[in-house]
């Protein structure tokens, strides 16, 4: 086990990206979930990186990790603005409160 | 005998404990002799991991000892000691200095040794050294081609080399160096502070402990806050609260391994220093926030909220104003920024154009705000809210968020300073020096204070903390509104238009010689002038303070 | 094996940190678990070589982190973190999707033929800023466009309410 | 400019009409502000009920520096009550005597000698500067900048020198009693006075460079805690809280007591922004009027305190007064202008030495009763910036 290898970084992004897909289906508070897709989006990061470390051995990993980042952000600020709408409508960040929608 | 009044009494409890420590400590101290009789005998009879284990207790043991039976001559000599400190005290004290100034340079000069012994040929096989070299090794080339007459020294000299060949020893005592330097400009810095703070509001600042203007106040601050009960609430978040000060103060602690004081000092050159070190700016105000939250206190959650907005507004003009000295050179690598400010003043980033002058100020204004400095200082704005985010903590916790900020203060100065201002350059061209750079000791060492050298990097950034100070016992503090005002609508459209305006710079001016070095005179000049008109302030201020205080309070307070 | 050491520590608290996460309550506590996992994985970055990277991980969500801290702070009190208790129905669904995931995923993983240890790649900045205005130029473009947009939709999104501001001169 | 009268960011809460303008709402939390607050000049505690940074509401809780002076007074002879009006308005002690003396003078007809009616206001001049320079010292500290309130001790370490050496006392002096002061000046008195008039009177210029101009002082002072000047009469307030808002009133002027009739000088007040080098932001009745009409009255007590060295005539001090005053069965209020505002003593003797009724009228009391109406829709950051303006002694509210 001493060597590290891409089975060991992989496994852990796994368990980040099911970490996350439970934080996201479990948490009511929507700032909650937000951190959910954060983990899953930061797993699918480090898959990219360990491909280009261990597989192609070229820098297009890290440069697609770098998308992923930067796409990260840009949901987070998205995301951020639409609680800030849901609260004021709803005075709550409940994700169950924003029901209204089902007639 | 007459019945001790209460002040009498007060003395008698004092020698009481101080009767009970000496035998405590003695008592302790004969203890731990004991113990380490007992494993050093044990060691003697018993081969293997566990005999070493066991010298290796009997070490720990008797050092135990040693420190307990000084400590307890120290209490019960304590009144001649005490004469005896106050009167040796400061000349110690600046011996020491200066011997950890020069000692600072030996661990530099081993290492080059070391680099060069790997890098030479054996002379016995004539085949390239293999590392690690052998303690054996070390001491025949010592014998031989260095010179080294006594064995003995020989023997010394190599077993310091041998260990010094493994990166994991020189980290470790890189490592102590950054703990001692930042713990040692903290101390410095909060003395220096209040220091200055008197002198701008006509009084002293300390003057009584240690004896010259009371230069171990700091260090009796310290030892003051580390008895202090470490108060915890009973509403608070006890994880968090606990972790705030550490998640504050490592990052700061961190910035150091990255920041080279010259070419050659610096722990870790990272090709993205200066990315890492704004990350670890950022990172510090977590610590903030995560006080303010986990105290369970208004005021203090009011000011971790305001430092993480100021916090975040300020980042993104403090981020493309380092852009600009990053386009003019072409790198992240914070040597590599440097270097390029070799040749004297003009050579200096700030003076290139008029737009890395601009960025400059930026950078300032932005530090002075990520360091909750004043104006800035909102979040521990005292007369608004209590103390801010550290309102709830006491003892050795709360001195960790002072040695933070004060270590970051040094920090940003420094990177101000790498950046933009000559890094550890001197103001003379590096042309002027060249022949001393590779001369006998002394001309190297001359070279070191004269023409680049650490000491010039922490003197540049010194300059920048008290410029902090100058700003912060001289002005109001700005309102939040006003702040994310400052950031939002001057600051970043500033940032924007400097950074545009350098690459404009970079494209069409740079290559037209005779603009481009007009323009780098102009702005020398200039800075030359501030400077000039900073220090003539100083020294005006300095030579007619009696006068600008007026003689009616120079003759009413003693050293007005 | 310092490398491995690295990476066991450094993932033990990412892992960690994605746990605590699941089982924080408050929402500051996942927030910082949330960061605890970010900055494991931006060292372990600097372990892949990707320096540059981590650096950005660091800062990106340093700061991202912290825009979620104080807005969790904010629309939600202190005291009312139960009111945010899931359900068991829940709980379960969840446990079971993420946990079969994980099997799933990890029964796929084992069972790949994975290459051993590939060349180093030589990913310094240099080299990651010219396949950045080289080869990726249009996605890179189209960060940019994305992250216009997203500025302006946010800053509509999160404005004031028209309609509600009246008579001081401003129109929303 | 009426439109901006008590909240100083439309854009951000209300407008004129009242209506909700914020933008978004968090959830509110309320805040004691004191207690024990480092701007709250003592004892004063103010519940705030604040939406972030935003301060919805503030309302000032007193009484922890209650000490029954009033009850005291009825118990009391007036000479015995003197050191206890040391103690309401503790940075104004002179003033606070020479009112109530005053008061029981006009009361039982005493007539006070002409070097003791200099020697009171001298001393109560000296005190109205001193008690400013703390005034102007604490607020910068309120404002964050530390320095001035250095500068403003330094200068009033030399008035309590003064003091000392008139009557030994450093901040509770009851050295004007009734029958005027206790005792003549001492020896080179007035040369030190002198002495300290050139010293002191550049100083003012100082200070208004270092701080009352900075930009960053003007910014968080101009347009905050606007006090319109109906809203000034209508709430009782006096002294430069009253004038701050453009109000031209100074007992000393209008209603003259004792000497004041004999001196030349000036009401300050507040003048809109830009004119006289005073800050475009400034608005009649903001903050930064209240500070400034501070600094221009010790300018004034300055040019009073010149023109008493001028006229002081030698001759007893004290008017012959018997070791028992009875008080006759009648009333008599009596206003006095303090640092703070109008100080009124209100005595009613029944014939016996000891009065029937004593009823204090607290400039500080009821300059304070406005803090609830100007403190409302604001940051946290103006509260400091407000209650510091009204300058408020919590032993002069409390009592």
């Amino acid at each position: 086990m001493l060597s590290i290898g891409l089975v060991h970084y992989l496994t852990l992004s796994t368990l980040l990206l099911c970490c996350g897909l439970y934080v996201m289906t479990i948490k009511r508070n929507a700032i909650g979930i937000l951190i959910g897709a954060e983990l899953v989006i930061n797993a699918a990061a480090v898959n990219f990186v360990v491909f280009s470390r261990y597989g192609a051995g070229s820098a297009d990993g890290q440069v697609a990790a770098l998308f992923v980042i930067v796409l990260a952000a840009a949901e987070a600020a998205m995301a951020i603005a639409i609680f800030v709408n849901y609260y004021r409508v709803l005075a709550t960040i409940d994700a169950d409160a924003g029901d209204m929608l089902k007639g | 005998m007459s019945t001790p009044d209460s002040c009498d009494r007060r003395v008698f409890q004092a020698e009481d404990r101080a009767t009970r420590a000496v035998r405590g400590f003695t008592l302790l101290g004969a203890i731990f002799v004991l113990v380490c009789a007992i494993l050093a005998f044990g060691a003697t009879r018993v081969s293997g991991v566990a005999g070493l284990l066991a010298g290796l207790l009997a070490a720990g043991a008797g050092g135990l000892a040693g420190a307990s039976l000084l400590i307890a001559l120290a209490v019960r000599f304590r009144e001649p000691l005490g004469r005896l400190l106050a009167r040796v005290a400061f000349p110690i004290f600046m011996v020491a200095v200066v011997a950890t100034v020069f000692f600072a340079w030996v661990p530099a000069l081993l290492y080059e040794e070391v680099d060069r012994l790997a890098g030479s040929v054996s002379t016995a096989s004539g085949e390239p050294r293999q590392m690690p070299l052998g303690v054996a090794e070390i001491r025949s080339y010592l014998l031989g081609s260095c010179g080294v007459g006594s064995a003995w020294v020989a023997t010394l000299v190599a077993s310091l080399l041998w260990l010094l060949q493994f990166g994991l020893v020189r980290d470790l005592i890189t490592v102590t160096g950054i703990v001692v330097f930042v713990s040692l400009v903290a101390m410095f810095g909060i003395w220096w502070e209040r220091k200055v703070a008197g002198r701008i509001q006509s009084r002293l600042g300390p003057m009584r402990v240690g004896g010259w203007h009371g230069w171990a106040q700091s260090l009796a601050d310290g030892l003051k806050l580390l008895q202090k009960e470490d108060i915890f609430l009973s509403g608070a978040d006890r994880p968090l609260f606990y972790l705030a000060p550490y998640v504050a103060f490592v990052p700061a602690l961190s910035l150091f391994s990255v920041l080279p004081f010259s070419a050659a000092w610096v722990c870790r050159d990272l090709e993205i220093g200066l990315i890492f070190i704004l990350a670890l700016l950022a990172l510090g105000v977590l610590g903030v926030l995560l006080a303010g939250w986990s105290s369970n206190n208004k005021w203090s959650l009011l000011g971790s909220m305001r430092e993480a907005c100021q916090m975040i507004s300020y980042e993104i003009p403090l981020g493309f104003s380092l852009l600009v000295p990053v386009m003019s050179v072409g790198s992240l690598r914070l040597t590599t920024l440097g270097e390029v400010q070799a040749n004297g003043f003009t050579s200096w980033v700030a003076f290139a154009s008029p737009f890395t002058l601009a960025a400059a100020v930026i950078f300032f204004i932005g530090t002075l705000a990520s360091c909750k400095r004043a104006p800035f200082d909102l979040p521990e704005a005292e007369s608004e809210l209590v103390a801010g985010y550290h309102t709830e903590y006491s003892g050795f916790r709360w001195a960790l968020f002072f040695f933070a900020e004060y270590a970051e203060m040094f920090a940003v100065g420094a990177l101000a300073t790498i950046l933009f201002f000559g890094a550890w350059y001197s103001p003379l061209p590096a042309a002027w020096g060249a022949a001393w750079e590779r001369g006998p000791i002394w001309q190297r060492a001359l070279h070191g204070i004269l023409f680049s050298g650490p000491l010039w990097l922490i003197g540049k950034s010194l300059f920048f903390v008290y410029l902090q100070m100058w700003l912060r016992w001289t002005l109001p503090r700005v309102r939040l509104d006003q702040v994310m005002f400052a950031c939002v609508q001057v600051l970043l459209p500033l940032a924007l238009m400097v950074l545009a305006g350098n690459s404009f710079w970079q494209l069409w001016v740079l290559p037209q010689s005779g603009l481009a070095r007009l323009a780098n005179l102009v702005c020398a000049v200039l800075g030359a002038l501030v400077l000039v008109a900073m220090l003539a302030i100083i020294v005006y201020a300095r030579v007619n303070r009696r006068r600008l205080v007026g003689s009616l309070v120079v003759e009413h307070l003693p050293g007005a | 094996m310092s490398e491995a050491a690295m990476f066991y520590v450094f993932a033990a608290v990412a892992a960690g940190g994605a746990v605590g996460c699941v089982i924080a309550v408050s929402i500051v506590r996942m927030a910082l678990c949330l960061l605890a996992t970010l900055g494991a994985v931006a060292l372990l970055y600097f372990l892949l070589g990707a320096d540059f990277l981590g650096a950005i991980q660091l800062i990106v969500y340093a700061g991202g982190t912290l825009v979620v801290i104080v807005f969790g702070i904010m629309l939600t009190s202190q005291g009312s973190a139960a009111r945010f208790l899931p359900r068991r129905g829940e709980v379960v669904a969840g446990l079971l999707v993420s946990a079969g995931l994980l099997a799933g995923l990890t029964a796929i993983m084992l069972r790949t033929e994975w290459p051993q240890a590939g060349a180093a790649s030589e990913a310094s900045v240099l080299h990651l800023g010219s396949r950045l205005l080289s080869t990726y130029l249009v996605p890179f473009e189209l960060a940019s466009v994305v992250l216009l947009a997203v500025m302006v939709g946010a800053a509509y999104l999160a404005r004031p309410l028209a309609g509600r501001r009246t008579g001081s001169g401003h129109e929303g | 400019m009426q439109e901006r009268v008590y909240h100083s960011y439309p854009d951000l809460l209300l407008d004129a009409e009242g209506e909700d303008l914020a933008d978004l709402r968090t959830e509110e939390m309320l805040i004691n502000m004191g207690p024990q607050h480092p701007s709250t000049h003592g004892v004063l505690r103010l519940v705030l009920r604040t939406d972030g940074e935003l301060v919805l509401e503030a309302v000032p809780h007193i009484g922890y520096l209650h000490r029954c002076a009033e009850k005291i007074g009825e118990n009391l002879a007036p000479y015995q009550f003197i050191p206890i009006t040391d103690r309401l308005d503790y940075l104004a002690a002179m003033n606070n005597n020479y009112a109530f003396s005053m008061a029981v003078e006009q009361l039982c007809g005493i007539e006070v000698p002409e070097r003791g009616r200099y020697v009171r206001v001298i001393m109560s001049e000296l005190n109205r500067i001193a008690s400013h320079l703390v005034s102007f010292g604490s607020y910068a500290l309120d404002l964050g900048a530390f320095t001035p309130f250095l500068y403003g001790f330094r200068e009033r370490e030399y008035i309590l020198d003064l003091f000392e050496s008139a009557c030994g006392a450093r901040l509770t002096y009851s050295y004007i009693t009734i029958g005027g002061p206790a005792l003549d000046l001492p020896e080179g008195f007035l040369e030190n006075l002198q002495q300290f008039l050139d010293y002191f009177e550049p100083k003012i210029d100082e200070y208004n460079q270092l701080l009352s101009y900075n930009h960053i002082f003007v910014r968080r002072t101009a347009g905050v805690g606007v006090i319109s000047p109906e809203d000034a009469i209508a709430w009782g307030l006096t002294g430069p809280c009253l004038r701050g808002s453009g109000v031209r009133w100074d007992l000393r002027k209008c209603m003259p007591y004792d000497i004041y009739d004999r001196f030349e000088f000036e009401i300050p007040v507040g003048v809109p922004g830009g004119s006289d080098g005073i800050p475009r932001a400034v608005v009649v009745g903001d903050s930064w009027c209240r500070y400034f009409v501070r600094i221009a009255e010790m300018k004034q007590s300055a040019r009073i305190l010149r023109q008493c060295l001028e006229q002081i005539p030698d001759g007893p001090v004290r008017a012959k007064v018997p070791r028992v005053l009875k008080l006759p069965s009648k009333e008599v209020y009596f206003e006095a202008e303090n640092p703070r505002g109008q100080l009124g003593f209100l005595v009613v003797g029944d014939g016996s030495p000891i009065p029937r009724r004593v009823k204090i009228r607290g400039p500080s009391f009821c300059n304070l009763s406005i803090a609830s109406q100007i403190c409302r829709n604001v940051l946290v950051a103006d509260i400091a910036a407000i209650i510091g303006s009204i300058d408020v002694v919590m032993g002069e509210v409390d009592r």
